[in-house]
């Protein structure tokens, strides 16, 4: 796959399809990708990487860079896809400037699960050989998938220029089955779920950072003007503050990418927040998936006279 | 050169936490961990190293300043200091030990910084060697010796006793207090051999920082590689707040309508907002944010530090970037730039 | 900090009696940012604006807090006050301690503490506003009708009348509308072409008034007073100003095959024509679908006997644009296909017609020039079976939820008629209710029972079936507990009525809303009933729900009016409260257009300075504060915050929050 | 017992505008001692013994006329089903027993149907 | 957190200007009583009510947060409370999942002639509240009053 993607990155440049590429780069291991961008065909030749840890989200820089004059193009696994498309949805995006080449994917892994001491991997078929500190292993290649890939929602890429590898479908999947989970509790034991989470939170602002729906100008939380501006939790209720306000405003238009909990370093679930919203609006206002396609009405800027009532919290219990 | 058997760990704890605070890196519960309030039940973690290094302890993330009463025009100023409680660390690793040094090049230099004084008077740093590093570790870099950390006290921990040595009168004093059995450095010497022959062959020992020299400051300033490595950073500040070097901290007021409470709290150069002022910021782009962590870092800091950079090589950075941007990619970036 | 001043008013003893009023100034006034702080009997009074006036010089106050009655109440009059002092109107707060507070409490204390705290909140609030300045936008003063039926015309003939220009875009080649194939009117029997025709010509006189026919609107942009409209005036092949009229053409043209439209398909016109003699403008029209010229190039006839020279093959549709203060909606209805019905067989029998066909068939002007005759052979029908609510009061998937409200009284009309003309029918007529809500209305359908020996029956046709030349009706009569089989030779459907397809684009247009049935929303269901929630925006006739004549010519006259109202100013006042954008903070994502009710907000791309001297183009969102209405829904909307509402902006409503909570 | 032959046909009667077209439709009107539009009364207003004791609720041919016909959705067929399922699960009406079994066997009938039939009838 | 005979809740009920605060201002008028803990903010509609200022009066000390606007369809900016509901019921629900008490946040529809409902409202949701006792799960300690 990687040699196919070098390919055609180097054949986009060198026909002068684009100016530009954004894709990954290799670092000092294996696993430690990082997004960037390609001008040259000796640079793609060096340093330009494919493979099983290139999990970060291109969709999102694609906002600066299709602003930045000339042509790029981004290599888009499915998921990101989606934020693409809802991010063109809102016009952030300039699509005349973006080159989008669909790249299939299996699903990402997460390095946290090879172990101590990686010094560097090798993909062979299933496995994964990895070369330690302390020895050699093999890992199989789904022992080592990250978690949001393993409930995988939709391996359809929903907006290319071109594609790489075969066009997928909706996928079945149990995304909402953690949410249940949670819901089947106790609102006490939800409270000491969620403090014992969030408690962990230092306010780094990767999540929302790398979040493709969190693109605003200047957010709320950074402006001294917004009345709530705040660098740290000073208080639990800022933890609480912080996350409820960000998963609201991402309410309708989070795509469950899932870049959230992978940059989170205190390893927070935050993705659930988000999820629990969207198993919310698909339960109550019939099924959206933010991304999908460019037409439908986001569901909080729309509305049906006969929308359930808010009462319908108390009704249902945790539900 | 004192021990005790690790079944008597439990013990050990106890007698600690019977006279101060003691704090142990122990698992969170979500996969790391971090340093813990001991309590009974609360054990030592198996993971290599904290998420959150041990600055925390001397330089917490929020810490309350002062409280301010108003009424009318008068403006009554309230002490709000958390009351200062003598405490122990205990297994903080070398990196983070050296780290201390920095922080209080920074902090106890003129004028001194008192909450943080106030801290690292009342804390005893107990370390603890390693012999199981990580890939990204790099303190060897730095002159750090991880089979030989510094601190009040410093432990190593086989499989059937931790070892115990203390390396100060803060350090010895509480180990006068505790029950530990005295014995040679053998054991010692022989783990530190075997945990050499690793720490020799990290693959990041190579790097090499004589790039950032006082004189360089201007070229490396100017250089046109930070455009591209800053390209995509995402603004974030996990690389700041997992660093125990960092000391950046913002000072805000918290009004709850009948005083205003003044505290402090981290800040990361990499937000957009950092040093703010009245005209905006100096550092319109990420770039140049991007820049000034890590010219402080590796230009800035030593230079105005005896050549000491502001960095120890504990490899959080490397970790958690969501990126995988960091240190050592930009080191060798400019590096290759010089060559 | 503003310097505040704060009132407190006793309301004689309706808030003194509860509040300790002396108290509540007292601890007000150490408010950060009080300079000054006072009590008084009546506040709303001469001295106590007086006082306030007083105050405002003396203390050189800049914002001022009434404790008093509802903001609801005097929040005005206390404005006008401070205005009258030189201070904007906006820099007022009313603390409600009236019905808030003193009427609903009757322990002192409590109410006291609870006035302070609503005096807190006032101050809180007061510290964070700023001078607000109403805006002004001008107003052109021409109004536009979009629909030519009667109620377009008798708008427009209205707002003509009070001395404004009026133009009436028509879709048809004549105005006029439904009425002009009614045959007669409920309950009076009066002929409808007697009564709309004059209506008709005097609108093509009135100097005031322009007639656009055969024209579409194809573009509005702009808002109240400021609409500025693309008409487009669709290509006819005949030159309007040289046409006289006098239908030659029409007689001599070879396509004799082409359906009439305006007789509903009952008979054949020609390719060119006019659809009836009084139509407005009398001009005529060649049908491009079957003008053997414009198909082939072959004929020319009408071109030959035209005197006039008023035949241009080689016309194109042309688009004018004119400017508006106002747009009055007068689209109209339809009648609901009847395809999905099968069980009355009207796709399958001649003989089985709605009631507009049936209209066409008593008309003297009419295919069977008014001789009610069967459109299958031409017999006269003996046995006529009308049903009510076909696609009426149906469920969404079956038809429409509404009562169409006119079948009643017009199945009335027809079976009176009927009976009246032709003694010897037998009529028969199915409902299910009999709605006749209306001045003399149940005397009326009481007179087609009672004297004219018209068969109600209560219940439902459940089949029709075309045998032998007659109809078999199968039916229920639910009060005799029966099932009827009648043979008829007619039957007549009382079919739904819709509103105009063209009704949703034009809505789209307008930034107007509709409901789910495509009927124009009013502002107010009961208050505004004759206007848009879009302002400038007005709604006559059927647009807006079914009506009869004399509703529509009422609500038509009440748009006029409300029109006359706006055209008779020169500046539209705005009101200050408006929602702002922060163009800097703006993502440009369009979630606040989407939930604006009034399409007040449009973006732009707009350049930027950015970062090291560059410039970055960005769209933002812009507000048109002569359009806003200040309802708030797109500060919510706007994850970034940029959106703010003047007034009622984010932190001052958290600084109320704060106050009360703290 | 109403919630009963709601819940079963999962009607509900308060739809009905009482227009009579199901009757109107209806090809077994003859036949029936109540028609269509009187069960969706009935079952509103509780009168349900009466129904499954009426004559002619076999009749209902089940041709759904009403329900393609209704113009608000309500469904009469489905009521007449559930009031005859409702007859058919009453208690003690005794259908079938134990003992009379043996004399319906034969050699032709699968066991199954005995089976069904038995769980069906004896109640 | 046992019921605390002197817990004197903090309510507060955001009002739509055209519906809602002129129904509350009836309930005036028309003498009915509700607790004095039912503080009333003014906003111009239910959609101009942001889910952070819900969030702003529970760090505050608000025990209790109402929304009260006009009933479905009868919005004076003709759908503004339609985009009110979809938004306080994701809220409440989010705020619910993090298991905050759900009893403490509800949206009622008051039209202008309601007052008595309004009163009756304010009546049951105060009962409500300090039956649930003070707000401990959404405050902020900085804020409280002791």
């Amino acid at each position: 796959m990687q040699e196919r993607l070098k390919q055609k990155a180097t054949q986009l440049l060198e026909n002068g399809t684009v100016d530009r590429i954004l894709g990954w780069k290799a670092g000092e291991f294996f696993y430690d990708l990082t997004p960037a961008v390609f001008t040259t065909k000796e640079q793609i030749e060096k340093d330009f990487v494919f493979n099983v840890f290139a999990g970060a989200n291109l969709s999102k820089y694609l906002i600066a860079e299709s602003r930045k004059g000339g042509k790029v193009a981004a290599f888009i696994k499915p998921c990101d896809s989606y934020s693409f498309q809802q991010l063109l949805k809102e016009h952030r995006i300039w699509r005349d400037n973006v080159y989008v080449v669909g790249v299939q994917c299996d699903g990402m892994c997460d390095a946290a699960k090879l172990g101590d001491g990686v010094l560097s991997v090798k993909e062979e078929g299933e496995n994964l050989i990895v070369d330690t500190l302390y020895g050699e292993k093999t890992v199989l290649k789904a022992d080592a998938i990250a978690d949001r890939c393993a409930s995988c929602k939709s391996k359809k890429i929903v907006i290319f220029d071109e594609l790489i590898g075969e066009q997928g479908e909706e996928t079945e999947n149990d995304r909402f089955g953690e949410i249940a989970r949670l819901e089947a509790m106790s609102p006490e034991e939800r409270f000491e779920f969620w403090r014992g989470e969030l408690s962990r939170c230092i306010r780094c602002n990767a999540c929302r950072n790398v979040c493709p729906a969190c693109s605003c100008e200047k957010c709320v939380f950074d402006n001294a003007n917004s009345g709530v501006r705040n660098k740290a939790a000073a208080d639990s209720f800022e933890e609480n503050m912080f996350h409820i306000i960000r998963a609201f405003h991402v309410t309708g238009r989070c795509t469950d990418c899932g870049e959230c909990s992978r940059v989170c370093p205190q390893n927070i679930p935050l993705h659930l927040l988000n999820r629990k919203m969207i198993k919310d609006i698909n339960e109550l206002y019939g099924p959206y998936q933010a991304g999908a396609d460019m037409d439908t009405k986001p569901p909080l800027t729309n509305f049906t006279v006969d929308d359930c009532e808010p009462s319908i919290v108390h009704e249902r219990g945790g539900q | 050169m004192k021990k005790i058997a690790i079944s008597q760990l439990n013990e050990l704890f106890s007698a600690i936490s019977s006279q101060k605070m003691l704090y142990i890196p122990a698992d969170d519960g979500a996969g790391a961990a971090k340093f813990t309030p001991w309590a009974e039940g609360i054990s030592l973690t198996d993971k290599l190293n904290t998420v959150r290094s041990a600055k925390d302890l001397f330089f917490p993330q929020v810490e309350n300043l002062v409280n301010f009463k108003v009424e009318g025009t008068k403006i009554d100023i309230v002490e709000n200091r958390d009351a200062a409680k003598p405490f122990v660390v205990f297994g903080v690793r070398a990196c983070d030990c050296a780290s201390f040094d920095i922080l209080d090049r920074v902090f106890l230099s003129d004028p001194v910084d008192t909450f943080y004084q106030t801290r690292r008077e009342n804390g005893v740093v107990i370390t603890l060697a390693c012999s199981r590093p990580a890939e990204t570790c790099f303190c060897g870099v730095f002159g750090i010796d991880a089979a030989d950390p510094a601190g009040d006290v410093t432990c190593w921990m086989d499989g059937e006793n931790l070892y115990w040595r203390a390396n100060t009168e803060k350090g010895e004093a509480l180990t006068e207090s505790l029950n530990l059995t005295d014995c040679d450095d053998a054991a010692v010497t022989a783990q530190q051999e075997e945990s050499r022959k690793i720490l020799a062959k990290l693959p990041l020992n190579g790097l090499d920082l004589s790039a950032f020299k006082d004189e360089k400051l201007l070229d490396v300033f100017n250089s046109p590689k930070w455009a591209e490595l800053s390209e995509s950073c995402l603004g974030c500040g996990t690389c700041t707040f997992v660093c125990p070097t960092c000391q950046c901290y913002d000072v805000q007021d918290f009004d709850n309508g009948r005083e205003v409470r003044r505290f402090r709290c981290w800040d990361s150069c990499m937000y957009s907002d950092f040093t703010m002022m009245a005209h905006g910021t100096n550092r319109p782009t990420q770039k140049e944010r991007f820049r000034q962590r890590f010219m402080h870092k590796l230009v800035y800091f030593p230079n105005n530090n005896e050549g000491i950079f502001g960095c120890v090589g504990c490899g959080r950075c490397l970790k958690k970037c969501p990126i995988h941007m960091n240190i050592v990619k930009v080191a060798k970036a400019l590096k290759e730039e010089k060559v | 900090m503003q310097r505040v001043g704060v009132f407190v008013c006793w309301c004689g003893s309706n808030i003194a009696a509860t509040v300790d009023v002396e108290k509540v100034a007292e601890v007000l006034a150490k408010e950060p940012g009080v300079v000054f702080s006072t009590n008084y009997q009546y506040m709303c009074s001469q001295a106590g604006q007086e006082m306030i006036q007083e105050s405002i010089a003396k203390y050189n106050l800049t914002g001022v807090v009434i404790c008093s009655c509802s903001p609801r109440m005097h929040e005005n009059t206390f404005r006008k006050t401070c205005e009258k002092a030189g201070l904007n109107p906006y820099m007022v707060e009313i603390a409600n301690i009236r019905e808030q507070c003193s009427w609903i409490h009757k322990d002192k204390e409590t109410a006291t503490e609870k006035a302070v705290i609503l005096g807190r909140a006032a101050i809180a609030k007061v510290h964070l506003n700023a001078p607000l300045t109403s805006g002004t936008s001008p107003v052109k003063k021409r109004a536009l009708v979009i629909g030519g039926g009667i109620a377009g015309i008798q708008t427009a003939l209205d707002i003509a009348d009070a001395g404004f220009d009026v133009d009436i875009v028509e879709k048809e080649p004549t105005i006029g509308g439904k009425m002009t194939q009614i045959d007669k009117t409920f309950p009076t029997l009066d002929c409808a072409a007697c009564i709309l025709t004059p209506k008709m010509v005097d609108a093509a006189q009135n100097e005031k008034i322009h007639i656009y026919s055969y024209s579409e609107v194809s573009s509005v942009k702009g808002f109240v007073g400021n609409f500025k409209v693309t008409i487009k005036k669709k290509a006819r092949y005949v030159d309007e100003t040289k046409c006289t009229g006098c239908g030659l053409c029409t007689e001599k043209c070879p396509q004799k095959k082409v359906p009439n439209a305006f007789n509903l398909g009952l008979d054949n016109r020609r390719a060119i024509y006019i659809p009836f003699a009084q139509a407005v403008p009398k001009v005529a029209t060649i049908d491009a679908d079957y003008c053997t010229m414009l198909k082939s190039g072959k004929c020319g006839v009408c071109s030959k006997v035209c005197t006039a020279g008023a035949i241009d093959y080689t016309q194109k549709d042309a688009f004018i644009e004119q400017e508006y203060g106002a747009i009055v909606v007068a689209t109209g209805f339809n009648p609901i296909k009847l395809d999905q019905y099968d069980e009355f067989a009207y796709s399958q029998s001649p003989d089985v017609v709605t009631s507009l066909e049936f209209e066409r068939l008593m008309n003297a002007a009419g295919p069977t020039g008014g001789t009610l005759l069967r459109p299958s052979d031409g017999q006269h029908p003996h046995t006529i079976v009308f049903v009510q609510c076909v696609g009426s009061r149906c469920d969404d998937s079956k038809g429409k939820p509404y009562c169409s409200k006119i079948c009643c009284m017009y199945t009335a009309k027809h079976a009176m008629l009927c009976r009246e003309k032709y003694p010897d029918t037998d009529v028969y007529v199915f409902y299910i209710d009999v709605r006749t809500p209306g001045k003399n209305f149940d005397e009326f359908y009481r007179r087609a029972v009672e004297e004219y020996g018209v068969h109600y029956v209560k219940g439902m046709v459940g089949k029709v079936v075309p045998e032998n030349g007659k109809l078999k009706v199968q039916a229920s009569d639910l009060i005799g507990n029966q099932q009827l089989h009648i043979d008829a030779d007619m039957v007549v459907l009382a079919a739904a009525i819709e509103p105009d397809k063209s009704a949703r684009p034009l809505a789209t247009m307008l930034t107007a809303s509709m409901d789910t049935n495509d009927f124009f929303t009013e502002a107010h269901p009961k208050l505004r009933p004759v206007e848009s929630p879009t302002a400038g925006i007005f709604l006559s006739g059927a647009c807006q729900g079914p009506k009869d004549i004399p509703e529509t010519v009422a609500q038509a006259s009440a748009a006029a009016a409300k029109v006359i109202g706006l055209l008779n100013k020169d500046h539209l006042v705005c009101n200050p409260c408006t929602a702002q954008p922060d163009e800097l903070m703006c993502n440009g994502c369009s979630s606040c257009e989407k939930v604006c009710p009034y399409g007040a907000i449009t973006y732009v791309d707009k350049e930027f300075r950015g970062p090291n001297r560059t410039t970055l183009l960005r769209r933002v969102a812009q507000v048109n504060p002569a359009v806003c209405q200040g309802c708030g829904a797109c500060t919510v909307a706007c994850p970034s915050g940029a959106m703010d509402l003047k007034g009622f902006s984010n932190k001052q409503i958290m600084a109320e929050v704060d106050a009360i909570c703290r | 017992m109403i919630d009963t032959i709601k819940r079963i046909s999962g009607v509900n009667p308060r739809k009905c505008m009482k227009c009579g077209k199901c009757t109107a439709s209806c090809p077994a009107f003859e036949r029936m001692q109540f028609h269509p539009h009187q069960f969706v009364d009935m079952v509103e207003n509780g009168r349900i013994h009466e129904l499954m004791n009426s004559e002619g609720i076999d009749f209902c041919l089940s041709c759904f006329a009403c329900v393609e016909r209704c113009p608000r959705n309500v469904e009469p067929a489905k009521v007449i089903e559930a009031v005859r399922l409702a007859v058919v699960r009453q208690q003690g009406g005794a259908h079938l027993t134990p003992d009379e079994i043996p004399a319906l066997l034969d050699d032709e009938l699968p066991q199954q149907a005995i089976t069904a039939a038995f769980r069906k009838y004896r109640k | 957190m046992p019921v605390n005979e002197e817990f004197k809740p903090t309510i507060v009920a955001f009002c739509c200007n055209w519906c809602s605060y002129a129904g509350a201002d009836l309930s005036g008028t028309n003498r009915l009583q509700y607790p004095a803990n039912v503080k009333i903010i003014r906003i111009p509609c239910s959609c101009r009510l942001n889910p952070m200022f819900v969030l702003r009066a529970f760090q505050r000390g608000a025990d209790g947060v109402i929304l009260c606007g006009c009933h479905p369809g009868d919005c004076h900016y003709t759908t503004g409370n339609y985009y009110a509901r979809r938004r306080m019921t994701l809220l409440f629900s989010m705020l619910d999942f993090l298991g905050i008490e759900r009893e403490r946040t509800r949206v009622e529809w008051v039209s202008a002639a309601e007052g008595a409902k309004f009163a009756a409202t304010m009546n049951d949701f105060s009962a409500t509240i300090h039956k649930l006792g003070p707000n401990r799960r959404l405050e902020d300690l900085r804020c409280r009053k002791d």
